[in-house]
């Protein structure tokens, strides 16, 4: 008893030594984890994917097959291939090589998707971004920075290594806020407990104006950081991310405006920051630190809730539940909507429709899947924000619905007055079958790819990180 | 028959010796604890655990330090023997708590000792709840003014709202100085 | 300074018999009041009509004139003739005698109005059922009572004058408890400090069934207090308050549903009760007590939000019309959406269309400007719900919608296949005038009534009044 006590009280005064010196760019997190194993211990937690809340958690969900309507919103976009609601940090390399929407690529020049897309998915960015150079980084495929990328999300992602302090690895975000006429240096501490966060949680988009040959990862914030600012932002410059294969009409995505939803929301309003939810303080054996288990805080409400709030865990997890509910609600409907207002166009196109009538509803069509989108993508949102999602939620409906009047009446002046039938989109298969994917084909090619060209990848990885040498004390 | 449950002589000489090594134990424990101080009704006692920091950086920084210390709100005070009892059991519970390491990250209140707080707020500010006037007048005059814990409205007093072991980082409180001599702690590194 | 200490100490002793004995069902506020000065001359402060905030506030506002879309959406009802946001309860019974709503009856036996609508406007009502009988009460018309019912809104309605507890007195709320399986006796005492409002501020309706020749008071809980519940209800029974002018659809008017909104947001699930925000503590001489003065809490933050909450004034102001802004963005929109639907309706009815083709129509139309109503009615919700008045407003537009698009393939179908053009209703006069109402005798009627009519009414009371001796000590 005695000698618990005395350690304890030396626990009030116990101080650390670093036992390793990191280099400015070194991407693995085990290499830091020597120097603090408590963040790095916890951070290798992430690698759980035991825990499902009703609509969240950290297992893989597959969201086409919770939802077929995705694939026929998304038809002719790599989406309704292959959607998963996110999981731990872990998993962030893995993922986007397994992911049907990157394809099979065996040559670094081929495949679907740009080099760009690696940006959020690895400490090694920063670490080649400074090697290449930044523009350098986004030109070129997917593929040809495989070997390079390896190290999951981590450390060098949000820390300085000499001094640990949080800091904006990404160009991205500062140069948005350079257009926004912000300095990102000038954030507080409690700011950047959110912007290193804010760095990947945020909607994009690929420039290739910028930098001839480069898909430039862009933020369009510019006009503000609302649904309908960036809204106006890319119609103004006419961009588009593709044109959706049943209604022609020319599509946005939305990718997960977690920081933007969130800015909107009370807990943004009073300060707390991302860290505070997703990260909160963790005692062990009277060390306090930073739990780097970043996950749903629903797995995790003492440690993380009820440092401010003084409910039961049941409540709280209620009070999540019953704003999800009641956002998604209207997100589901305003989806089936949607499916309709495409297959409608499409029948106006069959009657021949011209152009010309078709253009205000194409665009009709452009907005409401927007505003869903962007209500849909960032999973937290209707919990970071309720009433803002909802909000962009009623103005999507009344967009659809006002498109769908138009159609009518463009349809009933081609002979064709009545209900279109709601197709049989029942299961993912069905929905993909519809949209006239070749799934086996896709499977099959990415599984040969994951077999004979990532392993490659791997071992060229392995002898660069072996040839760099660590500092220890 | 009383002589039955004596114990053999030889044993007499190893149970003296036995329990004066409990004996010597338990002063040692008293004072590395600094039990003794328990006693007092100072704050300073209570942040002997580093965990009571938290409470008392907050307590420190609030209207309330100038006139209550943590007793005057966490003890009752309707009889001296009542007091004693209280905080004898409440403490000999943290402290059991504190040394198997069990406490938890966010420390919450019991109902117990809710309502021994609430019973002080009333017991000090009974002045600005009841009006004599109205009492003659209304029943239940009383408990429907103190049916609700006060800091269901009052939510900053005193503590604030953020309440966590590490919700005060940084605060300078009064924390013991270590006991645990240079030679201990560097053996301790190796 | 010592004696300014024993003055103050004086106060508090100062021992006090009470100077009135009350009788039962007394209804004057100044009787009780002396008993109750500090209550009492807080509760006349209800008088003020000096406050307006962004959306609510003490002074009466012409919520025609500010909206005049309402004009088109209640035509066919009394409603389209007048109305505003209420005000304080100071002005109950003045405000019914003088709205447009109730008419200008010249009989006892005449007029547009049940006696029925005196029920939430004085502490006369309990006396009166008391001498009459419930059912009696809510039989013949409006002016009947007109003589009977002169205190504005007041103790006898929340207190009972023996001990001063709070109480129920209207029997619509113990009625709608029992039909719910709960007994409103059984309720604590803070949650009394809502049930007292919720005798008056929630959806209601007239039931002529329940008892014969009796608009019989009844809220419409039955099947639960949300929007849903109480629509199930009243297309159960084939309920409807009245036929639209235009659409000829048969519509529900949504009341005030103030407590069942407020049920829904996060100060009800935490426990806050309507008497905290709108009748919070007041400190004067030493002495904690109820401020009477119920009113905009934005008149009030300091001791109303500003107990619970620490931010700034602005702040918290900020906060409230964010809320506002948000819902009413959609509300607006929704209102735009049904007026078109009426009109579209209309133009089928114009084109000869059946019955058969307009009954899923008409529900739409029902069942669309029920939700607005619901959602636009509790002028409170969007702050004290602003989730689930969104939530309702969504669902509200997806209908509306659905129901145009229905419209437009059957006017197509009837040779009408354009956008009906939205009429001139840019302010209350447009309005009025193009749903046919003729302002300027209704006006005039009501002048000669106010003029003729109700000096009358003031007389008998005072005779009746003079007549009844309070005991003194
Ligand atoms: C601005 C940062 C950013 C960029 C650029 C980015 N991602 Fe992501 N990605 C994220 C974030 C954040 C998540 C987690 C989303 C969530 O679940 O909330 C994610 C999740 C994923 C996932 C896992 C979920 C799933 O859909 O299966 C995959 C795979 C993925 N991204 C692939 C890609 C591909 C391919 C690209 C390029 C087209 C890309 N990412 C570009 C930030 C980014
Ligand atoms: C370098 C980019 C990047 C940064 C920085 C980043 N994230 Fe992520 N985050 C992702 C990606 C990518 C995923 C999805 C990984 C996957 O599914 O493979 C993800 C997933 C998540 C998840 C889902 C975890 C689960 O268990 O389902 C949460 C929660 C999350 N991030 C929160 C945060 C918070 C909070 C921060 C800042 C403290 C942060 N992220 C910083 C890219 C990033
Ligand atoms: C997604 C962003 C993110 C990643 C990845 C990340 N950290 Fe952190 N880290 C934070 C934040 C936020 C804090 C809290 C900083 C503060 O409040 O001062 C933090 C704090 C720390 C601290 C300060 C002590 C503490 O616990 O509060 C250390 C040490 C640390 N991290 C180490 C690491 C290590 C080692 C890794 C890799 C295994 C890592 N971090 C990865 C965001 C991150
Ligand atoms: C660092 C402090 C902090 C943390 C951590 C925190 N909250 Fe909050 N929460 C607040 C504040 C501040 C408000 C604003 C209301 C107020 O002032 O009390 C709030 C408001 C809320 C509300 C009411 C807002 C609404 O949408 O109706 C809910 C519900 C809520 N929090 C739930 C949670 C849950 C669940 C978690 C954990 C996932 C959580 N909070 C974590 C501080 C926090
Ligand atoms: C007040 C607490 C709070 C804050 C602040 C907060 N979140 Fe969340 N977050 C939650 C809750 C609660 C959920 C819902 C989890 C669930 O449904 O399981 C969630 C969900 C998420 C998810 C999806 C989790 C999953 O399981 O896939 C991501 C990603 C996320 N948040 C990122 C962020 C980012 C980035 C920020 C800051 C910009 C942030 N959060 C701020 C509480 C918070
Ligand atoms: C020996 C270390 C220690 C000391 C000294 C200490 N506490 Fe505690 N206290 C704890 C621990 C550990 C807990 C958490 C117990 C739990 O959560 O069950 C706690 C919890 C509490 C609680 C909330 C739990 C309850 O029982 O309602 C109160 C109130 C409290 N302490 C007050 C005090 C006061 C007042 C003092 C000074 C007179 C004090 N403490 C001194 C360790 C200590
Ligand atoms: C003015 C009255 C008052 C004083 C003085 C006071 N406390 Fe408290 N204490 C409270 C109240 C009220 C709570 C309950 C807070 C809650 O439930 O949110 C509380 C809760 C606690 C808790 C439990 C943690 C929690 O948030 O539930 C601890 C531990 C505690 N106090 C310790 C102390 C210590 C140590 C001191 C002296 C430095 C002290 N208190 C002084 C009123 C007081
Ligand atoms: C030992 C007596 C004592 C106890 C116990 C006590 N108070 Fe006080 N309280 C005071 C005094 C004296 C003041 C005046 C302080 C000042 O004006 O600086 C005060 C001031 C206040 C104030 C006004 C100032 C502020 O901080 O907002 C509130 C509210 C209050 N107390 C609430 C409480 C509540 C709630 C409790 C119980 C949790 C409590 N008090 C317990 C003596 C006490
Ligand atoms: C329903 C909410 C509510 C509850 C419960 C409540 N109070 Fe208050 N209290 C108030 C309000 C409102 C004020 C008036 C604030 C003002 O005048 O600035 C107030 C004022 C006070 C003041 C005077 C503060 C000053 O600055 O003058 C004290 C002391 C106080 N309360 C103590 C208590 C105590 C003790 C309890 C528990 C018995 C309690 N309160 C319960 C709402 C509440
Ligand atoms: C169930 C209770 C209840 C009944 C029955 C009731 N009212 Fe009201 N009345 C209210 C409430 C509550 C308000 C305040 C509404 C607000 O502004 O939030 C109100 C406000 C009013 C106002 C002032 C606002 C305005 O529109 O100018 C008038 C006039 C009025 N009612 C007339 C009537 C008439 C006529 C009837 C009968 C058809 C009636 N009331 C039946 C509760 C009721
Ligand atoms: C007997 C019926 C009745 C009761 C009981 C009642 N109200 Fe009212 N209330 C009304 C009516 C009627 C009006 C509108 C008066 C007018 O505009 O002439 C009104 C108006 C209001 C207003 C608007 C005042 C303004 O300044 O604009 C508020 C706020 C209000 N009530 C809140 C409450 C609260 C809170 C309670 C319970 C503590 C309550 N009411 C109890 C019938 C009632
Ligand atoms: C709309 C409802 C309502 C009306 C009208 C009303 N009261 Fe109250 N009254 C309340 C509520 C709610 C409380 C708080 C009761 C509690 O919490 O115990 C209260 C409390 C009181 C108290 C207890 C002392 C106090 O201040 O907390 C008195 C006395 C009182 N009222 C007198 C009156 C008098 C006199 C009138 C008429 C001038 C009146 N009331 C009108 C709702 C009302
Ligand atoms: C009796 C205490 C109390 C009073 C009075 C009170 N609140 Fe709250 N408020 C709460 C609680 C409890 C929550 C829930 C969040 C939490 O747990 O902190 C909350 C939540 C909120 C939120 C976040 C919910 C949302 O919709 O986003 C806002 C904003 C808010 N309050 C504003 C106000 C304003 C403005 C007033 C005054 C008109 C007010 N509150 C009065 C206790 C109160
Ligand atoms: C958390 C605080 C809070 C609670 C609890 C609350 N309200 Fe309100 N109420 C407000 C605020 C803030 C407004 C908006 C005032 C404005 O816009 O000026 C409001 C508006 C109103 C209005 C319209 C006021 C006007 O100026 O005409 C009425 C009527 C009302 N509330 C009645 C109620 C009733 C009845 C309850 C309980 C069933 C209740 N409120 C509960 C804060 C609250
Ligand atoms: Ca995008
Ligand atoms: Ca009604």
């Amino acid at each position: 008893l005695a000698s618990s006590i005395m350690e304890r009280r030396a626990e009030a005064s116990f101080v650390n030594v670093p036992k390793v010196k990191l280099s400015e760019f070194e991407p693995r997190n085990e290499v830091w984890g020597e120097n603090f194993p408590r963040e790095f211990q916890s951070y290798y937690q992430t690698a759980d994917t035991s825990f499902q809340s009703k609509y969240n958690g950290n297992a893989m969900i597959d969201m086409l097959e919770v939802d077929p309507r995705l694939v026929v919103l998304w038809a002719g976009y790599g989406f309704s291939k292959d959607y998963n609601q996110g999981r731990g940090h872990y998993y962030a390399v893995e993922d986007i090589r397994k992911t049907l929407r990157t394809g099979a690529p065996d040559s670094p020049d081929e495949g679907p998707m740009p080099s760009t897309c690696w940006t959020c998915k690895s400490p090694d960015v920063p670490r080649v971004m400074q090697e290449e150079g930044v523009a350098e980084f986004y030109k070129g495929k997917w593929a040809r920075l495989g070997s390079e990328i390896v190290n999951p999300i981590g450390c060098a992602d949000c820390h300085d290594p000499e001094t640990m302090n949080l800091r904006v690895t990404r160009p991205a975000l500062v140069e948005a806020f350079e257009k926004m006429g912000k300095d990102v240096n000038k954030a507080t501490h409690q700011e950047m407990r959110s912007l290193v966060c804010a760095q990947c949680h945020v909607e994009y988009y690929f420039n290739k104006k910028t930098v001839d040959g480069a898909q430039y990862l862009t933020f369009p914030w510019e006009k503000g950081m609302t649904v309908e600012a960036a809204e106006e932002y890319y119609d103004e410059m006419n961009f588009s991310d593709w044109t959706h294969a049943i209604s022609k009409a020319p599509m946005l995505k939305a990718q997960h405006p977690g920081y933007e939803i969130y800015k909107q929301g009370i807990h943004a309003e009073r300060g707390v920051s991302c860290a505070d939810c997703h990260m909160p303080y963790k005692s062990e054996g009277g060390q306090k630190f930073t739990d780097h288990h970043i996950q749903s805080p629903l797995n995790n409400v003492a440690n993380s809730c009820q440092v401010c709030h003084r409910e039961e865990t049941a409540t709280l997890l209620q009070n999540v539940f019953d704003r999800q509910d009641k956002v998604i609600e209207n997100r589901d409907k305003l989806e089936e909507l949607i499916v309709r207002a495409h297959l409608e166009a499409k029948k106006a196109w069959d009657l021949e429709a011209s152009e010309d009538e078709m253009q205000e509803i194409l665009m009709g069509i452009r907005h409401a899947q927007w505003r869903w989108d962007y209500a849909a993508a960032a999973h937290g949102g209707s919990f970071h924000a309720p009433l803002e999602t909802s909000r962009i939620i009623s103005t999507g409906i009344t967009i659809a619905q006002e498109t769908r009047i138009k159609l009518s009446r463009l349809l009933a002046s081609k002979g064709f007055n009545e209900e279109l039938p709601y197709p049989d989109i029942s299961t993912k298969a069905k929905a993909q079958e519809f949209i006239g994917l070749d799934m086996a084909k896709l499977n099959q090619e990415k599984e040969e790819f994951l077999e004979t060209v990532v392993p490659q990848w791997l071992e060229q990885a392995k002898e660069r990180e072996a040839s760099w040498d660590v500092k220890r004390n | 028959m009383i002589k039955k449950f004596h114990p053999p002589k030889i044993w007499r000489i190893p149970v003296i010796i036995a329990l004066g090594i409990f004996a010597g134990l338990f002063v040692l424990s008293v004072y590395l604890s600094k039990a003794h101080s328990y006693l007092s009704d100072d704050p300073k006692t209570c942040v002997n655990c580093h965990i009571m920091a938290p409470q008392y950086a907050t307590w420190n920084h609030s209207s309330h330090r100038e006139w209550t210390n943590c007793n005057d709100c966490h003890v009752p005070h309707n009889n001296v023997f009542n007091k004693y009892y209280f905080k004898a059991k409440d403490g000999l519970r943290h402290a059991t708590i504190f040394t198997l390491r069990k406490e938890p990250q966010v420390i919450f209140i019991k109902e117990e000792g809710a309502e021994v707080v609430h019973q002080n707020c009333v017991r000090c500010h009974e002045r600005q709840l009841i009006d004599a006037k109205q009492s003659a007048c209304i029943s239940n005059y009383k408990e429907h003014r103190t049916d609700r814990k006060c800091w269901e409205c009052h939510r900053e007093v005193p503590h604030g709202r953020v309440n966590s072991l590490s919700s005060t980082p940084f605060a300078r409180v009064p924390l013991p100085e270590s006991p645990v001599p240079e030679w201990i702690k560097k053996l301790d590194n190796n």
